[in-house]
C-alpha cells in the first residue's frame, strides 16, 4: 500500500497547495513534497524484489485490485516497483522537491497554482513509474502532460503559448499512435490474455502467443505495433527527428519546469521504450537493430552539433539532452547487461545532471536576466559557488570519471561494444563516442565565455552570490551525482538484477 | 387504471372496418325508407335527406314562432305591455310579415369586410345548431340518427357556432364586432368545460353516449310518492349537476345573464353589428335554434328526453324545449347582465371548480354505492 | 439477499418518476400559496431536494437489482417498464436536474416566474424519466412530448431576450414537425403490426408481408423523431440556436439530460420493437441508417464546433458531435454481435457526458452571470480571477475531448472498443479521428482561460454560490467517474444486454 | 367497404399537405396549422387501423395525440406571442438574432 | 354507417336552408348603391383606425387555459363511459376511481396555480399591479 499512499499523499498535497494562499504556497509545497521523498527512501530501504517485474520476477510493494471489466478484458489497479522503476521513483521525488525549492525565487505569479501543478505532476509521474497495468499506466502517462502544458503555457517565456501547444500536440499525437499500437498487440494476443496487465502481456508476447488480427499476420502486426509504439515514445524521449518540440519547451519553460522536463519527463520516454518495445518485443527490436542504432547515433551527433551552434545556455543544455538520450537508446538496443543496465543508469544520471545544469543556469538567469552566452562573462567573479557547481555539472555531462555521467556512459559503451545484435554495433558505438568530444567542446566553449574573464554585464543592480535556498539544491544534486559516480552500485546492482532477465532472449541473438 | 386503456384485444385483423352496430331504436330515416320501400345506400340517402328536411323544418317552424312572436309576447308580458297583436290571431301573422320584411331588405356590404368569411359566417351558425339536432331524440320516432357517440356529437356540433361568431366578428372590419366575437369566444371557452364536465357526470350514471340509451336509462322509477312513480330523471338524481348544466348552457348559448357577446348597451350588437337583410336573419335564426338545442340537451340529459305521461313523446319534448326557452326569456327580463370580468371569474373560479367537484363527488358516490 | 429485505408493492417501481412529478406539483403549490414573494432558496431547494431524492431512490433500486435480477417490472400491461436501463437513465436525469436546480438559484435570482421555471424543469425531467421506462409506443410519444413541451417554454424563458425567444421558436418549430413525423411513424408501425406495445410490435413486424414498405417508412420516421430529440443529423439544426439562446442552465439540461432521454428511448424502442434478427432481413436495415447518421453527425458536429468563436455555440456543436458518438450504440449492432456491450458503452458514455457537459454549460452560466462575454477572447485570463472554477472547466473540456485522466476518456474508450469488438472498426476509427479533432477546439477554451493574458478590465464581481457549487460538484463527478467507471459500465452493459435477451 | 389502403393513402396525402405547408409558409400560425394537419394524418391512420385490427389501441392513442397536439399548440401560441412582442412579426424567418 | 348518412344529410340541409334563404333574399331585395351607406358603424362617428386592434392579453390566457382543460375532458369522457360497468364487473375503486382522482388532482393543482397567479383575472387587481411594479424595480 505504500505506493498508493505515496501517490495519494502527493495528490492531496497538490490540492492543499492549490488552495493555499500564494504567500505560503512555495514553502508549503516544499515541506509537503518531503513526504514523498521520505516515502520513496523508505521504499528503497525496504526494497526486496529481484528480477524484472514484467518477465515474472518478484515485484516489491505490489498491489493488484480489479478495477473494471470491459469487453472481456479486466482492468486492474496494479502497481509495484522493480529494480528499474525504484531508482526512477527516487529520482522523481528528490528532483521535484529540489525543483520546488529552486522555484521560490523565479516564480512570483499565481504561485499556489504553480506549486500545485508541480505536485500534481509529481503524483502522476510516480504513477507512471509504478503502474504495472497498461490502462492505469496510460492514464498517468497522459495526466503528466496536462500540468506540463500549463506550467509551460502560463509561467513560460515570451513564446510560451507556441511552445506549450507544440509540446501538447506532439506528445498527444504520439500517445495516440502508441496507444493504438499497443491495443492492436493486445487484440492480436486474442484469448491468451484477458487483462491489460503488463506482466501478463509481456510474458505472453515473449512466449510468442501473438496471433494475427483481421487478416494481418503476426509478424506484420508485431512490426507495425513496434513501430507505432517506438514512434510514440520517441517523441517523448525525444529522438531526432522528433525532437523539435524540446528546445522550444525548454527555452520557454521556467527553469524549475525545465528541471522536471529534462530530469524526469524525458525519462518517461526511455522508460517506456524499455518496458514496452525492448521488453515485450525483443525479436522485433533486434530485427530493427540497425535503424534504431542508427537513429541513436544520429541523435547523439546531431544533438551535439546543434548544441554547438546555440547561443542560449538553456538551448545548449536542451540539445545536449537530445544527445544524451541518444546514448540511452544505443544502450537499450545493445541488449547486453551493461548496455541496458547502463542505459537505465544513465537515465538516473542524466536526470540528476541535466537537473543540475538547468537549475544552475536558472540561478544565473535569476540574477542576470539573460541566458545568452554572448551577454555574459566573468560570472565566476560574482557567483563563485553557483559557477563552481555549474562547472562541476558540466564535467559530469562530459563524462568526467567519478561522476554519475561517466559511470552511465561507460556502462553503455561497454555494453554496446559487447553487443551482438548487429555486427555493426562497434561501429555505431565508436561514432557515438565521437559525440563526447563534441559535448566537451561546446560545454567548455560556453563555460569559458560566460564564466570566466572580466565581468561586463551592465545592470542597474548589484550582481552577487545567489541566496542559500538556491544554492542548497544545487549542492545536494552535486553530492548525489558524485556519490553515484563513486559508487554506482547503489543503483546499478538492482538495475542489473532487473535487466538481466530481459536478455535471456534478446542477448543471445 | 386498467391496462385496457392502452391495449385491449388481440391484434387480429378483421379485414373490414367495424361496422358500427345499428342503434337500438328505429330512426326516422329507417322509418321513411321503410315506408318508401327503399333499402341499402339509396334508402339511407333518400330517408336521411327527407328526415333531415323534416327535422330542420320543425326547428325552423319553432324558431319562427319563438323569434318574431313569442319572444316579443313574453317580454311584453314581463314588462306589462301588449305586443304584436295587430296582424292575425294573437298577432301570429307578424311571423310572415317579419320574414318577408327582413328577406327583402337591402343587403349592405360595409367597406373593407373580409368577403368570403363575412359571407360564410351566417351560414355556420344555423348549420351548427341544426346539426346538433341530428342525434336528439325528439320523441315519437323523430330521431334522425342514433350513433354511439351521440351526446358528444351534439356538443361538438353545437360548438361549431363559435367559429361562425369569430368569423363574423373578425371579418366585419368593425371594432364592436371584433370585441363581440372575442367576448363570445372567451365566454364559450369558459363555460364549455363546466358544461361538458357536468354532462360527464351524467354519463357516469348512464354509461353510454347514445342519446336514446341515456333517455332510456332515465325511465326507471326512482321513487314512488303517494302512488305516483317519479322517474329517475337525472335532474332528480343529481339536481346539483342539473343546476350547473342549466347555468353553463345559458352561457353557452349566450343568453342573459350571459349575453355579453351582443350586449346592446355596450357594443351595439356585437358580432352582428354589420349584418343586415338575410344575413341578419340567419344569425337570428341560428341563435334561436341554438337555444332550442340547449333545451333539447337539457331535456335529454336531465329531463328524460321525450318521456312523459299521457301526451306523445314529441309533444313532451317540445314542451321541455319551450320550457327552457321560456326560462331564457324570463332570465332576459329578470336578471341583470354580468360584466366580462365577472363572467370570466364565475366561469373559471366558480363553475369549473364546482363542475369538477360535482364530477368527483358523483364518481365517488356511484363508486361507493356500487 | 438479506433476510430483512422488504417487498415493496409493484407500483413503487416507478417511484423515481413519481417523485419528480410530485416535486413539480409541490413547486406549483408553493407558488400558489404565496405567489407574491420570490424565495429563490426555497424553490431551488425543493427542486434540488426532489431531484436528489429521485437520484437516491433510483440509485437504490439500481443497486438492489430492481427490475434487473428478476426480469423487468412491467406496469399497466407493459406500457411502463422498469428495468436496468430505465433506472440507469433516471439516475442521469436526476443528477443533471439536481445540478441544474442548484445552479439556477443564482441564475434566476432577480427574475420572475421562478417557481414555474423549476416546475418546468421537474416536469421535463419527469417526462425524460418516463421516456426511459416506456414500454409502448404510446407512452413513448406521450412522455416524449411531456419532456419536450416544458423544454420549449424553458428555452424561451427569457421572454424579453430576443435570442432566447428566437431559440425557443426554432426549437419549437423543429420539435413540432419532428413530433408530427414521429407520430405518423408510430401510426404506420401500428398499421403494420396492430399493436403499440414494443414486445408485440417485435413479434408481429416480422410478418409484415405486403406492408413491409410501410413498416420501413414508419421505422424511418420514428428514427427521425429520435434524431430530433438527440440533436442528431438531420434534425440537429435546432441545437446550436436553442443551446446558444437558452438560459445556460437550460442549455445544460437540454444538451445532457434531454439528449440522454432521446437515446434511452431510442435504445429501448429499436432494441426491443425492431429486432435486428427479423427486421434487417426484410430490408429495414436501421443499424446501417444509424451508422450513416453517426458518422455524419459526429463529423458535422465537430467540424462546425471547430469554426465557432462563441464558446456556448462551440459547446452546442460539440454536443451534436457527442450525439454522433452515442449513436454508435445504435449503429454498431449486428445480428449476434456483442450488442449489449456496444449499447451499454454508449449508455455509460451518456452517463459521463451528463456530468461533464452539464458542468461545462453551467460554467458558461457562471460566466454569463459575470457578464464577461461569450467569445473565446472574452474568456482570456479567467483563471487569474477564478482558478477553481477554471480548473473545473478544464476538467470538463479535457474530459469531453477524451483525454485520459478523466471519465470521458474511459467512456469513449469503452464505446470505440466495443464498436471494434462488434466488427465496426471503421465507426470507431471515425470516432477516434473526430475525438482527436475535438481536442483542438476544447483546448482553445483552456488556452484562453489559463494561458492568454486577461483583458485589463476583467473584473468578475462576486462568485455566484449556487452555480459554483454545481460546477464543482459536476467536476468532482467527472473525476470520480474515472475510478468508478467500472460499476457504471457494468450496470449499463448488463441493462443493455437484458434488452437484447 | 373502403379498402384499408385508401386510408393509408388519405393519411399520406394529408401528411404531405401539412409538410408542404411547413415548407412553404412563413407565418408561424399557418405553420402550427400545418403541424396539426400532420398530426391528424397520424390520427387517421390510427383510427382506421384500430378498426382494421379490431382493437381500441389506435383509437385510444389518437385521443392522446389530440391532447398532446392541443398542448403543443398552447405552448406554441405562447412562444409565438413572445415572438411577436420581440420582433413585431409572426414570420418565422424574422427571428435572426443568431445565424442558422 | 347509415346513421352518418342521415347526419350528413342534415348537414347538407343545414347548409342548404341558409343558402336557399340567401337566394330568395337576393331575388327579393333591392340594391341601391349609395355613398356613405357602406361605411362601417361606429356609433355615428367617422370610423378611425383599423378594426383589427390589439386586444386584452387576457383573451389569450383564457384561450390557453381552455386548450388545456378542454383537452383533458377528452380524456375524462372515456372514463365516465366505462366507470360504472367496470365497477359492476368487479373492478375495485382503486383501479377505477383513484387514477382519475389523481388525474383530476393534477389538473386542480394547475388550476389553483393559474388562479393564484392571476391567469383567470380579467382585471388585474391593485395587489397584482403592485406586485408587477415591485418585480420590475
Amino acid at each position: 500500500m505504500i505506493i498508493e499512499a505515496l501517490i495519494a499523499v502527493t495528490f492531496a498535497a497538490s490540492m492543499a497547495v492549490l488552495l493555499a494562499p500564494d504567500r505560503v504556497a512555495g514553502r508549503l509545497a516544499a515541506a509537503l513534497s518531503l513526504l514523498p521523498v521520505v516515502g520513496s527512501l523508505y521504499m528503497w530501504s525496504r526494497f526486496d524484489a529481484s528480477g524484472n517485474a514484467l518477465t515474472g520476477g518478484s515485484i516489491a510493494f505490489e498491489t493488484m485490485v480489479p478495477w473494471l471489466e470491459l469487453g472481456g478484458y479486466t482492468l486492474n489497479w496494479h502497481v509495484g516497483v522493480d529494480g528499474i522503476a525504484l531508482p526512477l521513483v527516487v529520482l522523481t521525488t528528490v528532483l521535484t522537491t529540489l525543483a520546488i525549492v529552486s522555484a521560490w525565487t523565479p516564480i512570483d505569479d499565481r504561485q499556489s497554482q504553480f506549486y500545485g501543478l508541480m505536485l500534481f505532476m509529481e503524483a502522476n509521474l510516480l504513477g507512471v513509474f509504478t503502474a504495472l497495468d497498461f490502462f492505469v499506466w496510460f492514464v498517468f502517462w497522459e495526466a503528466v502532460l496536462l500540468p506540463m502544458y500549463f506550467l509551460i503555457g502560463v509561467w513560460g517565456g515570451p513564446r510560451r503559448k507556441y511552445a506549450a501547444i507544440k509540446f501538447f500536440v506532439y506528445t498527444n499525437i504520439a500517445s495516440l499512435a502508441m496507444f493504438i499500437g499497443f491495443i492492436a498487440l493486445v487484440f492480436g494476443l486474442g484469448d491468451s490474455v484477458s487483462t491489460l496487465d503488463m506482466p501478463a502481456i509481456a510474458q505472453a508476447l515473449r512466449a510468442g502467443e501473438l496471433g494475427g488480427l483481421h487478416g494481418i499476420s503476426a509478424g506484420t502486426l508485431r512490426s507495425v505495433a513496434f513501430i507505432a509504439m517506438f514512434l510514440g515514445f520517441a517523441v517523448k524521449v525525444p529522438i531526432v527527428p522528433f525532437h523539435t518540440w524540446l528546445p522550444d519547451a525548454h527555452v520557454e519553460a521556467p527553469s524549475p519546469v525545465s528541471v522536471m522536463l529534462a530530469g524526469v519527463l524525458l525519462k518517461m520516454g526511455t522508460y517506456a521504450l524499455l518496458r514496452f518495445n525492448f521488453t515485450m518485443l525483443p525479436q522485433t527490436a533486434v530485427q530493427f537493430a540497425v535503424p534504431i542504432a542508427l537513429i541513436a547515433v544520429i541523435s547523439v551527433i546531431y544533438g551535439a552539433m546543434l548544441a554547438l551552434a546555440q547561443q542560449d545556455l538553456k538551448r545548449i543544455v536542451a540539445y545536449s539532452s537530445v544527445s544524451s538520450m541518444g546514448y540511452v537508446i544505443l544502450g537499450l538496443i545493445a541488449y547486453t547487461v551493461y548496455g541496458v543496465g547502463g542505459a537505465t543508469f544513465q537515465m538516473i544520471a542524466h536526470g540528476l545532471i541535466s537537473g543540475l545544469m538547468f537549475m544552475s543556469v536558472g540561478v544565473i538567469y535569476n540574477t542576470t536576466h539573460t541566458r545568452m552566452v554572448g551577454d555574459m562573462s566573468g560570472m565566476a567573479d560574482r557567483m563563485p559557488v553557483t559557477v563552481g557547481i555549474l562547472i562541476a555539472g558540466a564535467f559530469g555531462y562530459m563524462g568526467l570519471p567519478l561522476m554519475a555521467g561517466f559511470a552511465g556512459e561507460f556502462f553503455i559503451f561497454k555494453g554496446a561494444f559487447e553487443s551482438t545484435v548487429t555486427g555493426a554495433m562497434p561501429l555505431f558505438t565508436a561514432a557515438a563516442m565521437f559525440g563526447i568530444v563534441v559535448v566537451a567542446g561546446y560545454l567548455l566553449f560556453a563555460m569559458q565565455r560566460t564564466l570566466f574573464g572580466a565581468f561586463r554585464l551592465e545592470t542597474d543592480y548589484e550582481v552577487g552570490p545567489a541566496a542559500l535556498h538556491q544554492t542548497v539544491p544545487l549542492a545536494i544534486l552535486l553530492v548525489t551525482i558524485i556519490a553515484l559516480g563513486v559508487a554506482p552500485d547503489i543503483f546499478f546492482g538492482m538495475i542489473r538484477d532487473a535487466v538481466a532477465p530481459l536478455l535471456e532472449f534478446g542477448g543471445e541473438l | 387504471m386498467e391496462p385496457v386503456v392502452l391495449q385491449s384485444g388481440t391484434a387480429t385483423p378483421t379485414g373490414t372496418a367495424n361496422a358500427s352496430a345499428a342503434g337500438p331504436v328505429t330512426t326516422l330515416p329507417e322509418t321513411i325508407s321503410g315506408a318508401l320501400g327503399l333499402s341499402g345506400t339509396v334508402g339511407d340517402l333518400v330517408g336521411g335527406l327527407i328526415g333531415a328536411f323534416l327535422i330542420a323544418n320543425i326547428m325552423l317552424a319553432m324558431t319562427a314562432v319563438a323569434g318574431p312572436w313569442a319572444k316579443r309576447k313574453i317580454t311584453a308580458a314581463f314588462t306589462d305591455r301588449i305586443a304584436v297583436n295587430r296582424i292575425g290571431p294573437f298577432g301570429l301573422l307578424i311571423i310572415v310579415a317579419d320574414a318577408v320584411r327582413l328577406l327583402s331588405k337591402e343587403l349592405i356590404i360595409p367597406d373593407g369586410v373580409d368577403r368570403p368569411a363575412w359571407d360564410i359566417a351566417p351560414i355556420i351558425l344555423p348549420f351548427s345548431a341544426l346539426l346538433g339536432f341530428a342525434v336528439i331524440p325528439l320523441g315519437s320516432g323523430l330521431q334522425l340518427a342514433d350513433p354511439e357517440t351521440g351526446i358528444v356529437f351534439a356538443f361538438a356540433a353545437g360548438s361549431i357556432a363559435s367559429l361562425g361568431l369569430v368569423m363574423a366578428g373578425y371579418a366585419s372590419n368593425n371594432k364592436y364586432s371584433l370585441l363581440g366575437s372575442l367576448r363570445s369566444i372567451a365566454q364559450n371557452l369558459a363555460y364549455e368545460i363546466p358544461l361538458v364536465v357536468t354532462a360527464a357526470s351524467v354519463i357516469i350514471f348512464a354509461g353510454t353516449f347514445r342519446t336514446s340509451e341515456i333517455v332510456a336509462a332515465q325511465t326507471e322509477t326512482l321513487v314512488t310518492v303517494a302512488g305516483i312513480a317519479i322517474p329517475g330523471w337525472y335532474a332528480f338524481v343529481n339536481p346539483f349537476a342539473f343546476v350547473l348544466f342549466v347555468i353553463a348552457n345559458l352561457a353557452e348559448i349566450g343568453r342573459n345573464p350571459f349575453d355579453i357577446p351582443e350586449a346592446p348597451t355596450e357594443i351595439v350588437a356585437g358580432y352582428q353589428t354589420e349584418y343586415s337583410s338575410v344575413y341578419f336573419v340567419l344569425f337570428y335564426l341560428g341563435e334561436f335554434i341554438h337555444i332550442f338545442l340547449g333545451g333539447a340537451l337539457i331535456a335529454v340529459l336531465f329531463l328524460g328526453g321525450p318521456a312523459g305521461p299521457v301526451l306523445p313523446g314529441f309533444v313532451w319534448m317540445v314542451i321541455k324545449m319551450w320550457a327552457f326557452f321560456l326560462f331564457t326569456q324570463w332570465a332576459r327580463s329578470a336578471v341583470p347582465r354580468v360584466r366580462i370580468d365577472q363572467l370570466i371569474e364565475i366561469g373559471w373560479k366558480g363553475m369549473l371548480v364546482l363542475s369538477f367537484a360535482n364530477l368527483v363527488l358523483t364518481a365517488i358516490l356511484v363508486g361507493v354505492i356500487a | 439477499m438479506t433476510p430483512l429485505q422488504i417487498q415493496l408493492p409493484t407500483w413503487t417501481a416507478v417511484a423515481p418518476t413519481l417523485l419528480l412529478g410530485l416535486t413539480a406539483l409541490v413547486l406549483l403549490l408553493v407558488d400558489s400559496i404565496d405567489p407574491d414573494s420570490t424565495r429563490p432558496g426555497l424553490l431551488a431547494g425543493i427542486s434540488a431536494l426532489g431531484s436528489v431524492a429521485t437520484l437516491a431512490v433510483a440509485g437504490w433500486f439500481l443497486l438492489a437489482g430492481t427490475g434487473q435480477d428478476g426480469g423487468a417490472i412491467e406496469l399497466y400491461g407493459g406500457s411502463l417498464i422498469v428495468d436496468g436501463l430505465s433506472l440507469f437513465f433516471t439516475v442521469v436525469f436526476a443528477s443533471v436536474a439536481a445540478l441544474v436546480s442548484i445552479a439556477s438559484y443564482d441564475y434566476l435570482r432577480d427574475r420572475t416566474y421562478q417557481a414555474e421555471f423549476y416546475a418546468l424543469v421537474m416536469l421535463a425531467a419527469t417526462g425524460m424519466s418516463l421516456m426511459a421506462s416506456s414500454g409502448s409506443l404510446a407512452t413513448v410519444f406521450v412522455s416524449l412530448e411531456l419532456a419536450s413541451l416544458p423544454s420549449y417554454a424553458l428555452v424561451a424563458f427569457l421572454k424579453k431576450n430576443r435570442g432566447s425567444v428566437e431559440a425557443g421558436l426554432k426549437y419549437f418549430l423543429v420539435g413540432a414537425v419532428s413530433s408530427a413525423v414521429f407520430a405518423f411513424g408510430i401510426s404506420l408501425v401500428y398499421a403494420v403490426t396492430g399493436s403499440l406495445l414494443l414486445s408485440e410490435v417485435a413479434s408481429s413486424i416480422g410478418s409484415a408481408g405486403d406492408l413491409v414498405g410501410v413498416a420501413g417508412v414508419g421505422v424511418l420516421m420514428i428514427a427521425g423523431g429520435f434524431a430530433y430529440k438527440t440533436a442528431s443529423v438531420p434534425f440537429h439544426f435546432w441545437a446550436p440556436e436553442a443551446y446558444e439562446g437558452a438560459p445556460a442552465p437550460i442549455s445544460a439540461f437540454l444538451s445532457s439530460a434531454s439528449k440522454a432521454a432521446g437515446f434511452a428511448v431510442a435504445f429501448r424502442v429499436f432494441a426491443v420493437a425492431f429486432p435486428i434478427e427479423s427486421v434487417v432481413p426484410m430490408g429495414i436495415d436501421w443499424p446501417l441508417l444509424f451508422a450513416v447518421l453517426a458518422v455524419v453527425t459526429m463529423t458535422l458536429g465537430n467540424f462546425a464546433a471547430a469554426t465557432q468563436e462563441n464558446v456556448k455555440r462551440m459547446l452546442a456543436y460539440s454536443s451534436v458531435g457527442h450525439a454522433g458518438y452515442a449513436l454508435i450504440g445504435l449503429a454498431a449492432l449486428s445480428s449476434g454481435g456483442p450488442n449489449g456491450d456496444v449499447m451499454g458503452a454508449s449508455m455509460a458514455h451518456l452517463f459521463v457526458y451528463g456530468f461533464m457537459n452539464t458542468g461545462a454549460f453551467l460554467f458558461i452560466a457562471m460566466v454569463e452571470r459575470w457578464e464577461v462575454g461569450r467569445t473565446f477572447e472574452d474568456y482570456q485570463g479567467l483563471a487569474t480571477q477564478a482558478p477553481m472554477a477554471c480548473v473545473a472547466m478544464t476538467v470538463f473540456m479535457f474530459s469531453l475531448a477524451g483525454l485520459p485522466p478523466f471519465g470521458g476518456f474511459l467512456s469513449k474508450y469503452a464505446l470505440f472498443y466495443s464498436a471494434i469488438q462488434g466488427g465496426f472498426w471503421w465507426l470507431a476509427a471515425v470516432g477516434a479521428i473526430n475525438s482527436a479533432l475535438s481536442l483542438f477546439y476544447y483546448s482553445r477554451v483552456v488556452k484562453a482561460m489559463w494561458i492568454e493574458d486577461p483583458a485589463d478590465s476583467l473584473d468578475l464581481g462576486t462568485t455566484p454560490l449556487g452555480i459554483y457549487v454545481a460546477v464543482l460538484a459536476a467536476a468532482v463527478g467527472t473525476l470520480l467517474l474515472l475510478p468508478a467507471f467500472g460499476p457504471v459500465v457494468e450496470t449499463a452493459q448488463s441493462a443493455a444486454t437484458a434488452l437484447f435477451a | 367497404m373502403v379498402p384499408v389502403q385508401w386510408y393509408l393513402l388519405l393519411a399520406a396525402a394529408v401528411f404531405c399537405i401539412g409538410l408542404f405547408g411547413i415548407l412553404t409558409r412563413k407565418n408561424a400560425l399557418l405553420f402550427l396549422m400545418s403541424v396539426e394537419l400532420m398530426l391528424n394524418a397520424a390520427n387517421i391512420n390510427l383510427v382506421a387501423f384500430s378498426a382494421y385490427w379490431g382493437n381500441v389501441t389506435g383509437q385510444t392513442f389518437s385521443l392522446f395525440t389530440m391532447a398532446l397536439a392541443a398542448a403543443e399548440v398552447a405552448v406554441g401560441i405562447g412562444i409565438i406571442l413572445v415572438l411577436y412582442r420581440n420582433f413585431e412579426d409572426v414570420d418565422v424567418t424574422a427571428a435572426t438574432e443568431m445565424r442558422w | 354507417m347509415n346513421e352518418w348518412i342521415a347526419i350528413g344529410a342534415l348537414g347538407v340541409v343545414g347548409v342548404g336552408i341558409p343558402i336557399g334563404m340567401m337566394v330568395v333574399s337576393a331575388l327579393l331585395r333591392p340594391s341601391i348603391t349609395e355613398q356613405g351607406k357602406t361605411v362601417i358603424y361606429e356609433s355615428g362617428e367617422v370610423p378611425t383606425g383599423t378594426a383589427h386592434v390589439q386586444f386584452n392579453i387576457q383573451y389569450y390566457m383564457v384561450a390557453l387555459l381552455f386548450l388545456v382543460f378542454d383537452v383533458e375532458t377528452v380524456l375524462i369522457f372515456p372514463w365516465t363511459l366505462i366507470y360504472r360497468s367496470a365497477l359492476e364487473n368487479g373492478a375495485t375503486l382503486g383501479q377505477t376511481l383513484v387514477p382519475m382522482l389523481v388525474f383530476i388532482g393534477v389538473l386542480v393543482v394547475g388550476l389553483v396555480w393559474a388562479w393564484r397567479n392571476g391567469a383567470v383575472e380579467w382585471v388585474k387587481s391593485p395587489r397584482a399591479n403592485r406586485r408587477k411594479t415591485e418585480r420590475q424595480s
